[in-house]
């Protein structure tokens, strides 16, 4: 194995076992899906990496499929969420576990404390149009 | 373009008619399903488009005298069982869907059966990991559609969520795996790859091959459903609708299997009496070991717990993953054992006794009399007398017993693992025939309440005649293939895939000369 | 019995501790980082244990290229790589989904930048437009569709962030030790992997067959062994010289195709007729062959980027792998028309 | 084709047709002729056996039929077979079935399930011929399972009673426990030898490891243990009454639970070679004989004494099967006692279910001892034959029951003179008490239920009659059979004879007169347990009650004029009772609690794994990425440099 070959392998699974921990904890259906396609792009990486160092195209053909299947899996994938969306009017995962061992009880997830607001954005005050601004004037003056 | 490679894909189109069939009927039922709308129509066509297939199939050259594998994809024996596998199966689907879905999606729903039904022949006739990767999305991606079309309540829709994000999950493991598996040869092309790993002799290379193919089997085992990777089965298969529960269980079961065969034997040469890789072999038999141990034991305790048919059924699917996991590994722990064609012959089985049950609960779970709990089947003996005897003997024959073609199936399992002559597999042999008798606890209280239970409720049920033609086609099946397991038998030993002579050939020269340096 | 296994186990424990303590930090400041009511103080210092796990940590695991990769490679793959994973990492911990697909579109970026290095030219395009041009685009569209309201409690709470990093942690550690492994036992015996270094040794097989049947050994037998019909690329030395010869430009291709042939059909004939110069001659054309292959693969990566590289690609999509892209085509038209049943609001549902 | 590979056919496919007829004819078209199609087929079949019992030994020859598997090294075909002990397993099996599917005409007249009851009994009829017709141990197997499963629909025939239906199932699952062990041993029986088949088994005995050979006979003997109910798998056989009573008299007593005797004398040369084997075999027969007969001394459900009475005899023929332990010489001595009293039982037990069924429905269905009696003069025939039942039962001489048994007797006895005399003395005396005890309660059933005063409780209607000529005649058919059957084969040694042409016995042992102490014995041990009742439940009916309410006082029993009979009741009744009553509870206590145990713990067990199941779908995929890591880990570790 080559240096550069082993330094994508590295990079490769580093995104896929990210992607694997985003799947697992994150609750938006949105970003569960996005972390699979993380996934997905380390197994990319890998196989454009093994595609260079045995000078096939195998590689990247297969990863021009993997595209194409991740492609059509997203398009399910949004519009189930929208589905989904319309029925329960979240994209928390959690609220979809009706269906279980009977005899389980169902998890109930703390609620996390509301964290402070963040401040309102100070914008930068900008004239209105058509007033004319007063107070630079004398200092526009000063400067000119 | 080089006329090499126009000769071989004419060539190959040849063999690929039925596929192409189904996927123009396909075509031909999502568009002409957006202009009409009629229930018959186009489950007729569905059926009219299989039965194409089959017949293309069956006038195609014949299974010994097509050419040999080059490209992606390979006409084996193997391709044709699986053909007529996935055939026969999607065909009982499409006959017990008939009444399930919705008028206005049945064009749709029917088409994404086909595109199925193409997907998991083109699994049999992989010999790519490309292909092998696409054609296990042929089944996913209609899966997930047909998961969601038949009723839009709650329930289903969390199925079918559950089902395709943990699919997608395990498809992502799968294409890890796969990825360092066409690293490690150099190419995706499995005939290629059996050559070429071989004679790879290097101590590091071991671990990466076992990485990749535990890689490779965690992904597949998710479409088996084997324990750990089973947790979506009960609560897909008690969301969605009874025949989408009896596809899940059948088609993707089929498919995972057949593509674990296909990669371990391009891997490890499970045929070749002598193993490439004896210790990564031995990790994988170990594997296997654990998964059908854990799978068997799991899901048969578990069902003994549900009160819902489906959940019910849906471990018990997960218990028989268990057993066929038992046939993989005795085949993974010894080249002799026959654990190959007694998985093959457990599948085909499989899938038509677990399709026939599901297809009779769906018959009865209509709207007015929804068939969920265990308590609703009572008095079935009564009030349906011809599907209570096709429920009856399915779940016989899941559970193993004689006049019914499942005994068989357990028998060449059991055998197989008996015959590696490992301890370990001998225990495991043991654990099955524990496994078995555990089981019939469930199912046999399941045809108690059947037959010996006074009928629950008076509901004028209306006859759903395709539903039960595709259930009865599956308890004769299962009757006829217990008299008659010959056929089936020798037609599962030749789909088992062995090394092309010429191939071996060359890597027996490969091998002297790896030896000699 | 188990003393000597654990003992064994501790020594490859302490062989991987390099390996396994950046990787813990790294998970342990991941796991601080997701998503949870934490204090500010303990968010920054994870962020910047975080940041150190990750340059040590690519110290550590990553490999010097070597002289013949010219420098500019070398920083390019660093900058990519770190920005990937510290793209990622930003993904998976960010609360506000918004964020997260722009931090993911991020991720795409630079991993096309690493299929940029690895001379893959027309899939970094190709994924640049598809990922972060199409997908990442829709997926914003349905967040702000669905959440138009500020952070949702379900985002600010991961679920089991703990076992999940340990799991990912285990998953990760025998990822990276094996591959680490896989190169550092045999750095210059065998290769581990197959394909083009394995030239030397189809010569040198090839030159063992020729010096057997000028020692009079009967062409039959040698053919046999040698096992050259080319036309069947499972063939180990036809395997070999025919994919290299495929990733050729198309014009040498047809050329270094056609010569392979005609060795070949020589060596069929010598081995019919055991005819032995005949023989010798055929397996002269197929050394020269994989001579002058080597050659050409011997080049530096840089000159690889000069090569037709899109042509080629085509070739072997819509040669080899012709099927498969009409079975994409087919999912395509299946996802098509899933997504669009699912997202169809039926009448009754709307009335 | 000869003849007789005609014949063989003939006879399991005569029923099987009529079974299906029946099936797909009966509801709708026969009506209340259901039954022809079985009857006729039955009747066929009856005489077509017979042409099979002449000629059969003489011929020696099997008959293939196709090929049924082809598994690579394991090769079956159906292979009938035909030799002796075939034969005459095929006679009993057929003619009781015909018998008992006679009676059911009537017995069963106006049943809503008619037409199904007799397609099942066609169906068992048929799987239980081909289970004795099979020439290789798979072959067996699979009916064995089929006749377990035509037990399990005949036991539930009345599903609307729960405890019908519970005694169903639990038939099947203690059976199952059996078979699971069955299969096993044919496992090992492949692996060992290669093949399933009989002959090609047999061949190779010699060359087997003894430790392997008695595994696989204790493995087999498990499956017999099931089928036959002995201890510690008999307790669904008194449940099983919940069925019809010809069911009773046809599937638990006459045919499907000699299976396991059948099966264990078709093995006799491997039992041979294992003397370990035999001994337990013998143990748990002679056990099992004892246990239920005290089981049944306090039975007060007609048909559950029999059934006690059915595993203990059962129990009488295990022993006799062990009893060659360490003499091989002896094999085949015992094997043909044992399967002499399976041929004799099948007829007494049969006919003394079908009297009761004709009890049963003269009463309205009750079967409680305790709610009729003295029905001599209601039901006169009945009571004949039942009368000639339990004398044939009891062994009084010179009824069927007596010879088989006091062969049976003879051969423990012999046995005693082996290499393990404590061992059989002690099983000896077991089967001389069992003797006694079954001479005891038969009586005291046939008494409570016949003599005394007239009782008829109020389920009948007040029109409580005898039965009519469709089910009376079988039972008398029964009655000469159990009458004669044993004077006609047992001192003429014709039975032995003809049962020694079966191939299993390789080497014909010697001749064995008849052994006058034991018949002596024999005749005593019954002769006082019938006096013994007809004293307690006859000429003083309330002793029984007074015996229970004097015991604490032992002091009136030395002015007692009945001081003897007292000491009597002491010496033998009180025991005796408290025992049989310590045996139910036990039964119903330990045995039952240790098979629902098993049935409990694996729920147990699942609610523990049940945990992760909670529904959230990332959980899933933890627990799915958690074990994956594990499993990288393991193989990480496994294959590392």
């Amino acid at each position: 194995m080559t240096p550069i070959l082993h330094n994508y392998l590295v990079v490769g699974s580093v995104l896929f076992v990210l992607g694997a921990i985003g799947f697992l904890t994150r609750r938006n259906l949105i970003i569960v899906v996005l972390c699979v396609e993380m996934m997905l792009q380390g197994v990319a990486l890998n196989l454009v990496a093994f595609g260079a160092y045995h000078r096939s195209f195998s590689g990247q053909v297969f990863t021009i499929m993997m595209l194409t299947v991740a492609a059509c899996e997203a398009a399910l994938a949004l519009a189930l969420v929208l589905a989904l969306y319309r029925r329960q009017r979240t994209l928390d995962v959690s609220v979809w576990q009706t269906l279980r061992e009977p005899e389980v009880e169902p998890e109930v997830e703390e609620t996390p404390p509301e964290e402070p607001p963040p401040p309102p954005p100070e914008f930068p005050r900008l004239t209105p149009a058509g007033l004319e601004p007063k107070s630079n004037q004398a200092e526009e003056a000063a400067h000119v | 373009m080089d006329s090499q490679i126009a000769e071989q894909l004419v060539g190959s189109l040849k063999l690929l008619v039925p596929e192409a069939i189904l996927i123009a009927a396909a075509c031909v039922l999502f568009v002409g399903g957006t202009i009409y709308r009629c229930r018959t129509t186009w489950s007729v066509s569905a059926l009219i488009a299989l039965a194409l297939a089959f017949l293309a199939w069956w006038w195609g050259p014949a299974a010994d005298a097509r050419p040999p594998s080059v490209g992606l994809v390979a006409f084996t024996p193997l391709a044709s069982f699986v053909s007529v596998l996935s055939l026969g199966a999607v065909a009982v689907v499409v006959l017990s869907a008939w009444n399930q879905v919705p008028e206005s999606f049945t064009a749709e729903f029917h088409a994404c059966l086909l595109v199925i039904a193409a997907g998991t022949m083109l699994v049999g006739a992989a010999n790519d990991l490309l292909l092998l990767f696409l054609a296990l999305e042929m089944i996913s991606i209609p899966t997930y559609v047909v998961l969601y079309l038949p009723r839009r309540d709650a329930r289903n829709q969390e199925a079918a969520l559950k089902y395709f994000l943990l699919s997608v999950f395990a498809s992502a493991i799968f294409l890890f795996g796969v990825s360092y598996l066409y690293g490690l040869a150099g190419t995706t092309n499995l005939t290629a790859l059996s050559v070429a790993l071989p004679i790879q002799r290097d101590s590091g290379f071991d671990l990466l091959l076992g990485l990749a193919l535990v890689l490779v089997l965690a992904g597949l085992s998710f479409r088996v459903a084997a324990v750990p990777f089973h947790f979506y089965a009960p609560d897909v298969y008690q969301g969605t609708v009874p025949v989408c529960a009896g596809l899940l269980a059948a088609i993707p079961k089929v498919a995972g299997f057949v593509g674990i065969l296909v990669v371990l034997n391009a891997a490890l040469g499970l045929t070749s009496a002598e193993s490439w890789f004896p210790q990564v072999r031995n990790v994988v038999t170990a594997l296997c070991w654990i998964l059908a141990l854990a799978s068997m034991t799991l899901g048969n305790l578990l069902a003994l717990l549900q009160s819902d048919l489906r959940r019910l059924l849906a471990y018990s699917s997960i218990a028989h993953a268990g057993y066929v996991l038992a046939g993989v590994g005795a085949a993974s722990a010894s080249s002799g054992s026959g654990g190959q064609e007694a998985v093959l012959f457990y599948l085909f089985i499989y899938a038509a006794m677990t399709l026939g049950a599901f297809a009779v609960l769906g018959m009865l779970n209509l709207a007015e009399r929804p068939v969920e709990a265990v308590e609703d089947l009572a008095g079935l003996w009564q009030t349906r007398p011809v599907a209570a005897l096709t429920m009856a003997v399915c779940l016989f024959s899941l559970t193993g017993l004689p006049p019914t073609a499942g005994f068989w199936a357990k028998l060449y399992i059991f055998l197989s693992a008996w015959a590696t002559e490992s301890v370990l597999y001998r225990v495991l042999a043991v654990a099955l025939a524990v496994n078995a008798a555990v089981a019939a606890w469930y199912y046999v209280r399941l045809v108690a309440i059947m037959y010996l239970r006074p009928p629950g409720r008076e509901v004028t049920i209306p006859s759903d005649r395709p539903g039960l033609v595709g259930a009865m086609i599956c308890g004769v099946f299962v009757l006829a293939a217990f008299l008659f397991p010959g056929w089936l038998w020798s037609a599962s030993r030749q789909a088992v895939p062995v090394p092309d002579p010429s191939v071996q050939a060359g890597l027996g020269w490969e091998r002297a000369v790896a030896r000699d340096r | 019995m188990l003393s000597p296994l654990l003992a064994s186990w501790l020594t490859s424990l302490r062989d991987v501790g390099l390996v396994l303590l950046p990787l813990a930090v790294g998970m342990t400041a991941l796991w601080l980082l997701l998503p949870q009511a934490r204090p500010r103080q303990v968010l920054i210092s994870a962020f910047i244990a975080g940041t150190a796990a990750l340059l040590v940590g690519g110290l550590v695991l990553l490999r010097g290229t070597g002289p013949d990769v010219p420098l500019l490679f070398d920083v390019l793959f660093w900058v990519f790589a770190l920005l990937a994973v510290a793209s990622g990492v930003a993904m998976i911990v960010q609360r506000n989904p918004v964020y997260s697909a722009l931090w993911f579109a991020q991720v795409v970026l630079s991993t096309c930048g690493l299929f940029l290095l690895q001379a893959a030219w027309f899939l970094a395009a190709a994924t640049v437009i598809v990922y972060a041009g199409a997908i990442v685009v829709t997926f914003l569209f349905v967040i702000m569709l669905a959440q138009q309201t500020g952070l949702a409690p379900y985002d600010r709470q991961a679920r089991e962030p703990l076992l999940a990093c340990i799991a990912g942690f285990a998953l990760l550690a025998a990822l990276q030790y094996a591959v680490s492994t896989a190169g550092k036992t045999s750095p210059d015996t065998v290769q581990v992997f197959a394909q083009p270094r394995q030239l030397p040794k189809v010569q040198q097989v090839l030159e063992e067959v020729r010096s057997r049947v000028k020692a009079g050994e009967s062409p039959d037998d040698t053919g046999k062994l040698l096992y050259l019909q080319a036309a069947q690329p499972e063939s180990f030395v036809g395997n070999i010289l025919f994919q290299l010869a495929e990733t050729l430009p198309p014009k040498e291709r047809k050329q270094e195709r056609d010569v392979c042939e005609a060795a070949n059909a020589k060596i069929s004939r010598a081995r019919l007729t055991e005819n032995a110069e005949m023989m010798v001659e055929g397996l002269d054309q197929l050394l020269a062959l994989s001579q002058r292959l080597e050659l050409r693969f011997g080049k530096s990566p840089l000159s690889r980027l000069r090569e037709p590289h899109v042509a080629s690609l085509g070739q072997s999509l819509y040669g080899d792998y012709l099927w498969a892209v009409e079975i994409a085509g087919t999912l395509l038209l299946v996802a098509t028309v899933g997504a669009i049943v699912i997202a169809l609001r039926r009448q009754e549902e709307a009335a | 084709m000869s003849d007789l590979d005609v014949a063989l056919r003939i006879v399991p496919a005569l029923p099987l047709v009529g079974s299906i007829l029946t099936a797909f004819l009966g509801n709708r078209l026969l009506g209340s002729k259901s039954h022809l199609p079985v009857v006729v087929g039955l009747a066929g079949a009856v005489l077509f056996s017979f042409m099979v019992l002449v000629e059969a030994p003489g011929s020696g020859r099997i008959s293939t039929s196709y090929d049924f598997v082809d598994l690579g090294n394991l090769h079956i075909n159906v292979v009938l077979r035909a030799d002796a002990l075939t034969a005459m397993m095929l006679v009993t099996v057929n003619l009781v079935g015909f018998l008992v599917a006679v009676y059911s005409r009537g017995y069963m007249a106006g049943d809503p399930g008619y037409a199904r009851y007799f397609a099942e009994l066609g169906l068992f009829v048929f799987s239980m011929s081909m289970l004795v017709l099979s020439s290789n141990f798979l072959l067996l197997y699979v009916f064995w399972e089929a006749v377990g499963l035509c037990s399990y629909l005949l036991i539930g025939f009345w599903y609307e009673r729960p405890s019908a239906a519970a005694a169903a199932r639990k038939a099947f699952l203690v059976n199952r426990i059996g078979d699971a062990g069955f299969l096993l041993g044919l496992m090992l029986m492949w692996t060992t030898f290669g093949t399933l088949d009989y002959d090609g088994v047999f061949r190779q005995v010699e060359q087997a490891d003894p430790a392997t050979l008695t595994a696989i006979c204790l493995l087999l003997f498990t499956g017999a243990i099931g089928k036959s109910a002995q201890f510690p798998l008999h307790v669904w056989l008194p449940d099983a009454m919940e069925g019809p009573s010809p069911v009773s008299a046809l599937i638990h007593a006459a045919t499907m639970v000699t299976a396991g005797v059948y099966l264990v004398a078709r093995s006799t040369p491997l039992f041979v070679a294992s003397p370990t084997a035999q001994l337990i075999v013998a143990g748990i027969g002679g056990f099992t004989a004892l246990l239920a007969a005290l089981m049944a001394l306090t039975q007060f459900d007609l048909k559950r004494v029999l059934a006690y009475s059915t595993v203990s005899q059962l129990g009488l023929m295990f022993l006799a099967l062990g009893a060659a332990a360490g003499q091989p010489k002896l094999a085949e001595f015992a094997v043909v006692a044992a399967v002499f009293h399976l041929f004799t039982h099948a007829f007494f037990k049969a006919l003394l279910f079908l009297a009761a069924g004709s009890v049963m429905h003269a009463m309205g269905d009750v079967i409680d001892m305790r709610r009729f009696g003295g029905l001599r003069r209601l039901l006169p025939w009945t009571h004949a034959l039942f009368l000639v039942g339990a004398l044939a039962l009891a062994g009084v001489v010179p009824l069927a029951g007596f010879w088989s048994k006091d062969e049976i007797l003879a051969a423990v006895h012999e046995a005693s003179h082996g290499p393990y005399p404590g061992f059989f003395t002690v099983c000896y005396y077991t089967a001389v008490l069992t003797t006694f005890l079954t001479a005891f309660y038969t009586f005291r059933a046939y008494f409570l239920t016949f003599w005394g005063e007239e009782r008829v409780p109020e389920e009948a209607h007040g029109h409580a009659h005898e039965s009519g000529w469709v089910m009376l005649v079988p039972m008398a058919l029964l009655a000469v059979g159990a009458a004669l059957a044993g004077i006609l084969f047992g001192p003429t040694h014709l039975f032995a004879e003809y049962l020694g042409k079966t191939p299993i016995f390789a080497t014909h042992g010697e001749e064995h007169g008849l052994n006058w102490t034991v018949m002596m014995t024999s005749t005593l041990a019954a002769g006082v347990g019938i006096g013994l009742a007809a004293w307690l439940y006859v000429l003083s009916p309330s002793l029984p009650e007074r015996l229970r309410r004097s015991l604490p006082g032992l002091y009136e029993l030395s002015s007692n004029r009945f001081y003897l009979d007292e000491l009597y009741g002491v010496l033998f009744v009180g025991p005796a009772t408290m025992l049989s009553n310590f045996c139910r509870l036990f039964d119903q206590y330990i045995v039952d609690g240790v098979v629902d145990l098993v049935g409990w713990v694996p729920g147990a067990v699942g609610r523990v794994f049940q945990t992760p199941q909670n529904g959230l779908v990332q959980y899933y995929a933890l627990a799915t990425t958690i074990g994956l890591a594990i499993f990288l880990v393991f193989v990480v570790l496994t294959l590392r440099g």
